[in-house]
Parts: C-alpha cells; structure tokens; sequence
C-alpha cells in the first residue's frame, strides 16, 4: 500500500496493520525518515516538501511493485509525507514484511533507496539566507545503482 | 501539451502550470527545453543549467530524447530529494 | 538499551520513545521477528522460548556495544521475549537511529543478524509428534559471518 | 564448577545445573566434556554428538581449548537459535 498525505502518520498502528492476522510473517523491517537538525547548523530547521499529485502516486506503486516482484513479501507499505515539516517531525516510512527475513531487509532498503531518486519530491529548506531548495546527493544515486548488480535472492 | 514546473524550475519560471501549443520542430523533450529557454527572462534561468533539470513524460521519468506530443502531460523539475 | 522479557511489547512505543526529543536522528531502522505458522504445516504453531538469564543480558549488550563503536548511532533497541509464544506473536524487536540511513539500516540489520548466532536462546516447536528443539540453520552463521569482510562505513 | 545445562542439553541429562568439584585433569572445556561423557547415562547421551554442543564460560561463548577454573560459571548448550 501506498499513501501521499500531508498529515502525520502512527507508526505503531501503521506496522501492526501490515501484519495483523497474517501468520505467514516470519519478519516485519521498517524505516522511518525524520527531519533532523544539522549538526553545527542551529539555523537549518523547519522544512518545505513540494510534490507532483498524480506522478508521485505514480512512482511510488512502480517501486512497491518491483520489490514485489523481486522478493517473497507478504506486505509492503510506504507513506511518504508532503507541506511544512519541522525538526523531529517523520516524513517518510517504507516496511517490508517476509516470511524471511533477509528478503524483509533487502526489499525495505530497495524501497527507499528508490524512493530516494524517482519519486518526485523536492525539500525547500529553511536557512539563515533565507528558503533553500537541497541538492540531490550523489550518494542516493548510488545507493539505487548498486541493486542493478546485486542478486534479489537472499 | 500541458507543462508542469516544479521547486526552482517552477519559481525562476513564475508559473506553475501553462498550455501550450506545440511548436514546428519541437518533437523530443531536449528541444522543447530549447524552445521554452529561447523565451528568455524566467524561461532562460530555469534551462540555463540543463544537466541539473529532469522531465517527465505523462508522469514518467524520461530523457531529453524522448517524443513529446500534442495530448502529453510534461513537467520539468529539478533533482529529487524526496525520502 | 536491552530488555529481555516474558511479556510482549508495543512496536510502536518502543520505537517512538527511541527518537523522542532527539532531532539529530535522520532516519530509524527497525526490524520485528514473529511467529510464523509453517506454510503447509499446520501442525506447527506455538513455541518456547528458552534463555539463559545472565548471559543472555550480556550477549546482548555486547552486540549493542559492537554496532555502537562500529555506525555512528543516536540510539539502539534489543528486546527479546522468552517463553510462550503463538503465531503471530512478537518474538524479537531491533532497531537502530542515526543520522544517516545507510548507518541505520547496516547497524539494524547486524544486530539482528548476531542476536542470531551469539545470544543464548533456544526455540522448542510444538508438532503433531510433540515438542521440537528447532534446529540452528546454517544461514544464521553466514549472515553473521558476511559482517567480517563487509566495510563498517556508510 | 557450577555447571549449567540449557534446551536438549538439559533434557538429556536431565538436570539444569549443579555443582561439581572440577577433577584432576581437566584443564580446558574439551577436557570437562570428556569427563562429563565418561559418566554414562543422560551424560553420555548429552555428549555424543560433540559437533552439536556449544560451551560458554562465565557467560561468554568459548571454544573446547578455553581452560576452566575452580570458581568458574560452565554451560553446555546446543547451538542457539533465538530471533
């Protein structure tokens, strides 16, 4: 499942709903991304997530489908959060439940590795000079690069 | 074609949705962003920098070389930085 | 921290509790074990839980020491539960909070994969012939292993 | 020694732990086993398939060459398959 909301999601009840009345979970991995205070950067607080409505939604049931498609999963969810968000505040989670699980890590990772560099979001952060748009990292890049060499198996 | 801009395409541009026709010549998205940056002003800013501006076809990531035609749905954009 | 416990735990809770009022945390990565019924087995379903208090304790502390000095964390979880448990049931939470996802992500799963092969409990399986010490698999041991010839950074 | 005996360990022998003077000649946790093995019954049971028994002492996973102590904490164990 996935969601594209602007309010704010329990994660507790998010994780217990993937795996409530299904045995055949063995492993339940989960990853939530929070806005965080740069160290030494008192200045860089409180953020601003623009999204493409309709490509976002798009994108993200393409990458939900592919770790489906490359792992047994029993379930997948990724909520991904849009608007104004301050330090400390989740902005996105992605779990992955397996009967096993190194298919439950890998296909978590895979999610918001991917997540990271198609779906269309784009951070306006608040600083000292005034609204920044942040830069893509080289390393996102990477880090989806490299499922395109490692086996899916597990 | 209906253009969608988005984060610092969206504000050097001053608009976040336009219609337009699609010009003579202008088959691929490479040379739609040639056409919308011989606009200048805001046009010019947003393209000026082509390697750090992505697009999207009917909501899926494409590159420059990719057909546009008069019913498509394109967005420019800078890099993602979701998640 | 560590807590090894008869008794279950809220997912949620524990993992809020981990982040609270630490806004250095950019990403938390966890993972949940359950009870899982055997596809096919239907005469495989409750378990023991078996430990020894003490070293237990221990065991667990050094592996959180271990991913300490390895990631750079803001915060680890171990819980483990002993004794009854029916399918469904959570046997095991880890989790791990760092700035930084990949720190996150490897930390968490390195914990759960030595909680595997160094802490000292063993699983007795309820079967249509009786009771079953569940026996050790030998992918435990090389998930474990793997972490020795893996680079520790990011 | 205080001996601890854990899982299928425990069963066989048929105890969960006891105190046992350590005899002479028994320095290392193979050398304890062997004399474990040699009194018979559930011992020799618990003990017959070595490959399949793990030692701790004073709480940490040792191999069949750690030396053992007077004043030691010793437990036998099958390989351990929590999480």
């Amino acid at each position: 499942m996935i969601r594209v909301q602007e309010q704010d999601f329990d994660l507790g009840t998010e994780l217990k709903a993937m795996s409530a009345g299904n045995t055949s979970i063995g492993g339940l991995c989960s990853f939530v991304g929070l806005v965080r205070d740069m160290a030494g950067n008192a200045d860089i607080g409180a953020m601003t997530l623009e999204h493409y409505p309709g490509m976002t939604e798009r994108a993200l049931e393409e990458i939900e489908a592919e770790a489906m498609a490359r792992w047994p999963l029993e379930a997948t969810l990724i909520i991904h959060r849009y608007g104004r968000l301050e330090p400390g505040d989740q902005i996105v989670l992605v779990a992955a439940a397996s009967a096993h699980r190194e298919a439950a890590f890998e296909a978590c990772h895979y999610l918001i590795d991917f997540l990271k560099t198609r779906a269309p979001f784009w951070k306006l952060e608040d600083t000292a000079d005034g609204p920044k748009w942040v830069d893509a990292r080289a390393s996102d890049d990477a880090a989806t690069a490299r499922w395109a060499v490692k086996s899916g198996g597990e | 074609m209906k253009l969608l801009y988005f984060a610092w395409v969206r504000e050097r541009i001053g608009t976040s949705s336009e219609d337009v026709a699609r010009p003579d010549g202008v088959n691929t998205v490479g040379e739609l962003i040639g056409w919308l940056a011989g606009r200048g002003g805001g046009y010019g800013e947003a393209f000026a920098d082509q390697a750090h501006v992505r697009a999207a076809v009917n909501q899926s990531h494409v590159d420059m070389a990719h057909p546009v035609n008069d019913e498509d749905e394109i967005a420019f954009f800078p890099p993602v930085t979701g998640g």
